[in-house]
């Protein structure tokens, strides 16, 4: 058993493609499944560390712990679901390609300790992202995609000079060591080396001042791919800047300036969403909203709010890619994603779906959602943050009001298209909304899992506080 | 020459951010103090007792961060990929003139290169050179036929595509074969050899034999979507 | 024994309350300048209206309204004590309180608006929507001032009211709140400034608009008792109830020339404009007789 | 997640709702119903506030989805937002709690820990989730358009209980509490008594039935919240007394609207009246509903308010209860409207025939009369569970000598005598009258009136349903209340917000090098500040 | 002057690296801003490799006879090996960026990135 695993058969798999090229989205699906098979039973050995080829310090580190088991597991189910939903299409390869190596992207950003490595699947996974943005060829989706490319090469500017930086003053690149030694280097340097990486990873994780770009490429690209992005890739950056700053232990007025932010993120983004008339770009907006309260929750660096963080990332995730995947399932139908299209059709199925998603995302009891807003707000309520926690629920108000104004489409239109869904799209939607039921009325197993990992992802840093 | 006209205001003021902002970083950086011991000097140590390669970059890019360039081959080929996906192989190559002379030196050049991209892949962790740049070698050489040849020329997609998946797979097995018989994954599984040799550096030759079968086939593929994208 | 009571009570305020009416009628005259018809007139007419033969009527509910209306006031006549203390005269009151009784008041008038409205008659509805709105002005001023009364007496049951003044009638304790009753007491009179409702002598409308015959005999009947009962519930929360039948017939005497005198006085206000009066100047007087409370 | 705990008060509401969503039930709507009655039932039997939540938030969508079939989309928004925003009321005040309590349970709460701050910020949120739920004025917004425009039956659920969720919330949360907080329950009950009389002149003004029934269901309630800031033992009584009867009454009332709309296809009252004898059953069953409505003698009604205004008394709220009383006095004129509009007058000229049979709607109507005329009989028959929750709630027991007794610090009323007199007297006159030997001539119809000594034609409608109540407005100062509308605030809130919403998305609307730009300029400025 | 020349090509590598910045702000033709990124990256190479060797050291390749690997005056091999990697990189998204700038080109009929509004509220 090796953590590598995660990464080669994906990758192994992409490589041999031109042997099963008319199978390949039942590769991906069973791919994927074996991954989350895979995933789980590493469960028990936690937290595995493995060091690739030699010893440290020269050694790429990749370690499982609680938190990036979570986010693994979390990664590969969402993959399956994706591969199953589109197991009805005929096989794509660029989009075999694409998720796949999205895929061995996120899973290396979580796992990889490893500051170099960790490049490396910054730049997998932003390419993999481009070339899905670019999906539908068309003057839009190039549109896009450049758009995404311009600003990701402008990260990853700023991603390699934290790298070279930190090399040349530290002289490692293993995180842990670079954390030993952080506090070694000239101020003014680990500012820098602070800054840059905000930056870089700040449009990655789609921070407010840096996430201008990201209803754009959530417009431009298939909404199933704008799912995966949702639920895969926009977490894994999250978990990876929240990381280093504990990591790096930033000090408490860095921090701050992270609430601040994440705060922005998530007003504004929701704020932003209200009035919009396409479903795709609501849906992005939503996503930064919910973003910037996992980032609100995660820049206190408290046991409890790193708890419901963790949690909410897999509720969002979740919901969210359901969200995205039954969109993807009506723009093909009705060939548009503006709002009105909620008043074009007739299937009771997906109204419940589109019901429980956008429930479970306002957290509304008694859905998901909801035990992760409460247990944010329990956490809040914990370190007194009460400003915090009115920016919350005032801005969940504005939240309904974009939602509730999509669902209350259902209702209106005459001539209705009969959408019917085909019993394994019924299978995967029917499992996710019961999952988002099942998790909100009995969310204390994962919460102790999250609990868990919130212990593993903080490490020391609470303690330096 | 009109300055008002070329240079707008808006460009001067982004100038000046730029300025400032490089010489801010200036300011930092100038001061940089530079670590005093590095990893690579733990690997400059313990280079000849791990890998046996005269060539210590080799053995960085192969041995101990084999996993980047992994990663590296993979970007590679995820990249060419997107280019064949949007710029189709058009029939009509953009250099489609006759020209004798050309046509004379690429076929006593393209052997030579190719032997020469060989010898450079295989001689990787001996000097200078590798599995990147002697791929890019030989795709060069089938860069030259491609302007040389016109239409007429195509490369096969098949032996393209079956020995850029085999070479990306083989480096996979290699790297899982680690983890079968040593202890774990990208572990030299073969025997080192003696320093300077030809057969030695235990894994590493391999890895670059499959690296350079992998670039020269994606190089080659790349240049020629690029050459052939007049009609997409 | 209780039944014997009810019965004296009744008889007595119908008596006094067509006495009452036939000078009522005789006074305004004199201070109108005129003579006026006999002291028993109205009392004649009812009797004259019982026995007519015929009269029109719109159905049960048209039936019914008037009845609803006389019971109303009959209830009012059985629950307002007659006198201050002792057993006698005393009727059902010891089974209800001052705030039933307000809102035994309205029920009367709610049967009423039910059997004028089931005739197609618009203006018998007008007069009902007048008195309604009339209503809402006279009973806030009346309020306060019952409010007064009873936090003064600390309970709502009349024995306690009478108690609280058996030192000093509450005309004397809160002159405010008896002015503030007062004014609304002449507009449930009926008594100008505030008699919009009925409007009797100019204009042909008002609730009983419709009723003929023995329904208006038995509208003249309950308005008499009414009346009194209105008098007596006046005399009990401001003048400190009756000491006996003397006291009483005084007592409501006063008060009936008082209310009588100024009625006759004042020129008819019209809806808008007794409802505007009334939400100030009484209003002011209830309130600021509360506040010295 | 989920912590249930059996209470009196528990019982009671959800025995109300029980009683409603029973009597209601119909086939179409009846899953969505069943789940509205489960969320009423989390809300009334948890015994944490995590469950109270829970059910509240159920509540609320489930009412949305079952409204969603008829209302229109600007009102279901209104719906949900105001909804919402009392639920995240709620939410943020369950947080605060728990910041202090450290549980979540509800016996676990002690209001008297809090510190001043923090117990104001606890009372006014849920006081926020109170008023929406309840509709107090300023969140009322939602509450008309909704009863308008829900199915008839639905409001009726609408007005008769889900309203009610908001006076559970608060005895659970704060009068169950022993905590000093005086200014906020100042403010609640003169909001409460500004309330019912805004809502009774906003009431007297409607054409729509339904509209009247919303306004008049906001004013009873305003009664309910007066009451309840009270925070004593026979005020409490009154709460829950008037709690009850409302529930009844407009259970009562809703479904007569229902059928009336039912068989005559119309909801307004300028286009009905003189049904009286058409649906005569319907009629009576109108005035026993607005009987008890205007809180008058006889029914159950009084009780509630005779409560109110002996608790007031004790208090010496002296105008607090003229206002009160003053609102229910003009509460007649709406109670005289529905029932006029509807049943009395002359009948409209363009009449359809009527084409449903009221039969089934019969039946909620009876059982809920029928309790009120048992509670006006037996005014004091629930004393004993009042008492016990008051009890339970920590204040002193209630008196209680027999069932006909109604006893209040201020007084008691036998409603047995009162009700035996009414009959009596009732049957005597009317034997008296049947006796007089007079006959009584049948009018031919309705406009068979003496109109000046003329009689109408028959174009001429003289229906006085529409304009009643309309020469309120010339009033002044209830013009000036009837001319305030909380709706152009929202309006304007949400143009603005709007507004804000397109400013701000224009942000995500820059061009790729602006966006770099912007980044390029935050990490220089962030530099320069660090350094 | 200096003690090495590390200033000297801090200095010249940042410079080269706003020229670069600035190429990408400003410029409004996607095939420039692509190359101005490929600009931006090599100076940021050029700062890492250039400040990362010693005056003095030999490349981390045993040349001579090759009987013997002797690190003693060898530069560290990482950057080196690390730079490599990146390079490759680089060109692998200036291939993927170019690719869609020319389809995109062909789809639009322009590459100025001024001129990209097919996302957005309204179409």
């Amino acid at each position: 058993m090796s953590l590598l695993l995660f990464i080669l058969l994906p990758l192994l798999a992409i490589f041999l493609m031109p042997f099963y090229r008319a199978y390949l989205h039942y590769v991906s699906t069973v791919l994927s499944m074996a991954l989350f098979g895979l995933a789980l039973t590493c469960k028990a050995a936690l937290p595995l560390v493995e060091r690739v080829a030699v010893d440290l310090p020269l050694a790429i580190t990749f370690e499982l712990s609680s938190v990036s088991w979570l986010l693994v597991t979390l990664f590969t189910l969402s993959m399956s679901l994706f591969s199953l939903y589109h197991l009805r299409f005929s096989s794509n390869k660029a989009l075999f390609v694409g998720t796949n190596m999205l895929l061995v992207g996120v899973i290396g950003l979580v796992l990889s300790r490893d500051i170099f490595n960790i490049y490396i699947f910054f730049e997998i996974s932003s390419i993999s992202a481009y070339l899905l943005t670019s999906l539908n060829q068309d003057a839009k989706a190039y549109g896009g995609a450049i758009r995404y490319m311009i600003i990701g090469a402008f990260a990853s500017l700023f991603f390699l000079l934290s790298i070279m930086l930190i090399y040349l003053t530290i002289g490692v690149l293993d995180l842990q060591m670079i954390a030993q030694r952080f506090n070694l280097i000239d101020e003014q340097v680990q500012y820098l080396i602070l800054l840059s990486l905000f930056i870089a990873l700040g449009i990655k994780t789609e921070l407010f001042g840096l996430n201008f770009w990201v209803p754009d490429v959530y417009q431009a690209s298939r909404s199933a791919v704008s799912g995966l992005f949702s639920a895969m890739l926009s977490k894994s950056y999250l978990f990876l800047l929240f990381h280093l700053a504990y990591l790096l232990h930033v000090s408490t007025s860095q921090m701050a300036f992270l609430t601040l932010v994440a705060a922005l993120t998530f007003a504004v983004a929701e704020f932003s969403a209200l009035k919009s008339r396409e479903t795709k770009r609501i849906f992005a907006f939503s996503t930064l909203g919910q973003i910037g309260l996992i980032a609100l929750a995660l820049s206190y660096g408290d046991t409890a709010l790193t708890e419901a963080a963790l949690f909410l990332i897999i509720v969002h995730a979740l919901a969210k890619l359901m969200l995205f995947l039954a969109l993807d399932l009506l723009e093909r139908r009705l060939g548009s994603t503006k709002s009105e299209i909620f008043a074009r059709f007739e299937s009771l199925f997906l109204m419940a779906v589109f019901t429980v998603g956008a429930l479970s995302l306002l957290g509304i009891p008694p859905f998901a959602g909801f035990a992760a807003k409460l247990s944010l707000l329990k956490g809040l309520a914990g370190l007194e943050a009460y400003g915090a926690m009115a920016l919350i629920l005032t801005v969940s108000l504005i939240e309904a009001a974009y939602l509730f104004r999509l669902l209350s489409g259902f209702r209106q239109g005459e001539q209705k298209m009969v959408v019917t869904l085909s019993p394994l799209e019924r299978l995967i939607f029917g499992v996710m909304m019961f999952a988002l039921l099942l998790l909100g009325l009995m969310p204390q197993p994962l919460l102790a899992l999250c609990q868990e990992a919130a212990q593993a992802m903080l490490g020391g840093y609470h303690a330096a506080l | 020459m009109n300055l008002k006209r070329t240079l707008r205001v808006e460009t001067l003021l982004v100038a000046l951010l730029v300025s400032v902002t490089t010489l801010v970083l200036m300011q930092i950086l100038l001061n940089l103090h530079l670590a005093g011991h590095s990893l690579g000097d733990e690997i400059l140590h313990i280079n000849a007792a791990s890998t046996q390669s005269a060539n210590a970059v080799t053995s960085v890019v192969t041995y101990f961060r084999g996993l980047d360039t992994l990663g590296e081959v993979s970007i590679l080929f995820l990249s060419i990929f997107g280019v064949a996906l949007h710029m189709p192989r058009g029939s009509k190559n953009l250099f489609s003139y006759h020209n004798t002379l050309l046509y004379i030196g690429v076929s006593i050049l393209f052997p030579l290169m190719l032997l020469f991209g060989v010898y450079v892949i295989l001689h990787g962790h001996l000097s200078p050179g590798g599995g990147f740049q002697g791929g890019v070698i030989i795709a060069g050489a089938f860069l030259l036929r491609f302007l040389t040849y016109g239409d007429h020329y195509e490369l096969k997609e098949r032996v393209v595509s079956l020995s850029e998946s085999l070479s990306g797979a083989g480096f996979i097995v290699l790297g899982l074969l680690g983890l079968l018989v040593g202890d774990r994954i990208f572990t030299q599984i073969l025997p080192l050899g003696t320093l300077g040799e030809l057969l030695s550096g235990g894994v590493i030759e391999l890895i670059y034999i499959f690296v350079g079968l992998k670039v020269s086939a994606e190089i080659s593929l790349l240049a020629e979507h690029f050459v052939k994208a007049h009609n997409v | 024994m209780v039944l014997i009571d009810c019965f004296l009570m009744l008889l007595l305020a119908y008596g006094f309350g067509f006495l009452y009416y036939g000078l009522y009628r005789n006074l305004s005259a004199r201070v109108h300048g005129r003579f006026g018809p006999s002291l028993a007139q109205s009392f004649f007419d009812s009797v004259k209206l019982f026995v007519k033969e015929q009269s029109t009527t719109f159905g049960w509910m048209f039936y019914a309204g008037p009845i609803i209306m006389a019971t109303g006031a009959v209830l009012n006549v059985l629950f307002i004590p007659f006198i201050n203390h002792g057993d006698s005269l005393q009727g059902l009151s010891s089974s209800a309180n001052l705030i039933v009784v307000l809102y035994l008041m309205v029920l009367g008038p709610l049967g009423n608006a039910l059997g004028v409205g089931s005739n197609g008659n618009p203006f018998g509805v007008m007069g009902i929507t007048r008195g309604l709105t009339r209503l809402i002005a006279l009973e806030l001023p009346f309020y306060l001032a019952v409010i007064g009364v009873m936090i003064d007496a600390g309970s709502a049951d009349f024995s306690a009211i009478f108690e609280a003044q058996s030192q000093e009638m509450n005309l004397l304790k809160h002159p405010l709140l008896f002015m503030a009753a007062f004014i609304s007491f002449l507009g449930f009179m009926g008594k100008s400034p505030f008699d919009v409702v009925g409007a009797p002598q100019e204009v042909y409308s008002g609730p009983a608009t419709e009723f003929s015959g023995k329904f208006f005999a038995l509208l003249l009947s309950q308005s008499a008792m009414f009346s009194f009962a209105k008098l007596l519930l006046m005399v009990n929360l401001f003048l400190g109830g009756a000491d006996d039948l003397g006291d009483l017939v005084l007592k409501t005497f006063v008060l009936f020339v008082a209310a009588t005198f100024i009625g006759s006085v004042y020129a008819r206000f019209s809806t808008i404009q007794s409802v505007e009066f009334l939400m100030r100047i009484p209003t002011l007087l209830g309130i600021v007789g509360l506040a010295l409370l | 997640m989920l912590h249930f705990e059996a209470t009196l008060l528990g019982h009671l509401f959800f025995g109300l709702s029980l009683l409603v969503i029973v009597a209601l039930l119909r086939k179409n709507d009846g899953l969505w119903h069943l789940l509205l009655l489960g969320s009423l039932g989390i809300i009334f039997y948890a015994s944490s506030l995590v469950t109270l939540f829970i059910g509240w938030e159920m509540m609320g969508w489930s009412g949305y989805f079952i409204l969603s079939k008829t209302a229109r989309v600007s009102t279901l928004q209104r719906y949900i937002l105001f909804n919402l925003g009392g639920a995240f009321a709620l939410l943020g005040a369950i947080a605060l709690l728990f910041s202090f309590m450290g549980s979540m349970m509800l016996c676990d709460i002690d209001l008297t820990l809090l510190p001043v701050w923090a117990l104001h910020s606890v009372s006014a949120l849920v006081l926020i989730a109170v008023f929406v739920k309840s509709g107090i004025i300023g969140a009322h917004d939602w509450v008309v358009d909704s009863y308008q425009e829900a199915s008839p039956l639905f409001s009726a659920v609408l007005s008769a209980i889900l309203s009610k969720a908001g006076i559970y919330l608060f005895i659970v949360l704060l009068l169950k509490q022993p905590h000093d907080e005086r200014v906020l329950f100042e403010l609640m009950a003169w909001l409460g008594a500004i309330t019912s009389v805004v809502a009774t002149f906003k009431a007297i003004s409607q054409d729509e039935i339904k509209r009247l029934l919303a306004y008049s269901s906001i004013a009873q309630l305003g009664y309910i919240i007066t009451a309840l800031s009270l925070m004593q033992a026979y005020a409490l009584e009154a709460a829950l007394y008037h709690t009850v009867i409302h529930t009844l009454v407009k259970l009562l009332l809703f479904v007569n609207v229902a059928a009336i709309m039912a068989i005559t296809g119309k909801e307004r009252f300028s286009e009905l009246g003189g049904l009286l004898y058409r649906v005569p059953l319907l009629f009576v069953l109108l005035v026993i509903g607005i009987i008890a409505l205007a809180g008058m003698p006889l029914l159950g009604g009084f009780n509630g308010k005779f409560l109110l205004y002996t608790a007031l008394l004790e208090e010496k709220r002296a105008l607090l209860l003229a206002t009160v009383m003053f609102s229910s006095a003009s509460a007649f004129l709406y109670c005289y409207k529905l029932v006029y509009g509807i049943y009395l007058g002359q009948r409209p000229h363009d009449e359809s025939p009527l084409h449903v049979s009221p039969k089934s709607y019969y039946i909620p109507q009876l059982l809920s009369a029928a309790l009120l005329i048992l509670l006006g009989f037996l005014p004091a028959l629930p004393t004993p569970l009042f008492s016990a929750i008051g009890v339970e709630a920590g204040f002193s027991a209630l008196e209680f000598t027999k069932p006909s007794i109604l006893n209040s610090p201020f007084g008691s009323f036998n409603g047995a005598v009162l009700m035996s007199a009414f009959g009596v007297v009732f049957v005597l006159i009317l034997g008296l009258l049947q006796r007089v030997h007079s006959k009584a001539k049948a009018a031919q119809n309705a406009q068979d009136i003496s109109y000046c000594g003329e009689v109408p034609k028959a174009g001429v409608n003289l229906h006085f349903g529409y304009g009643m109540g309309h020469e309120l407005g010339r009033i002044g100062f209830i013009a000036f209340i009837l001319r305030r509308q909380s709706r152009r605030f929202w309006d304007y809130l949400n143009l603005i917000v709007g507004d804000l919403s397109i400013l701000l998305r224009s942000l995500y609307a820059l061009g790729t090098q602006h966006i770099l730009l912007l980044s390029l300029l935050g990490f220089t400025l962030l530099l320069l500040g660090g350094l | 002057m200096f003690d090495s020349l590390h200033p000297l090509i801090t200095m010249i590598s940042l410079a080269i690296f706003g020229v670069a910045l600035l190429g990408v702000l400003v410029k409004k033709n996607l095939f420039k801003i692509f190359l101005a990124f490929s600009v931006a990256e090599s100076a940021l190479f050029l700062f890492f490799i250039g400040n990362h060797y010693t005056p003095g050291l030999k490349a981390p390749i045993a040349a001579d006879g090759i009987t013997r690997f002797d690190p003693a005056f060898m530069v560290d091999p990482l950057p080196q090996a690390m730079i490599l990697t990146t390079i490759v990189i680089g060109i692998a998204v200036s291939a993927l960026g170019l690719s869609m700038v020319i389809r995109y080109y062909k789809l639009t009929g322009h590459m100025r990135i001024d001129k990209m509004d097919e996302l957005g509220e309204e179409q």
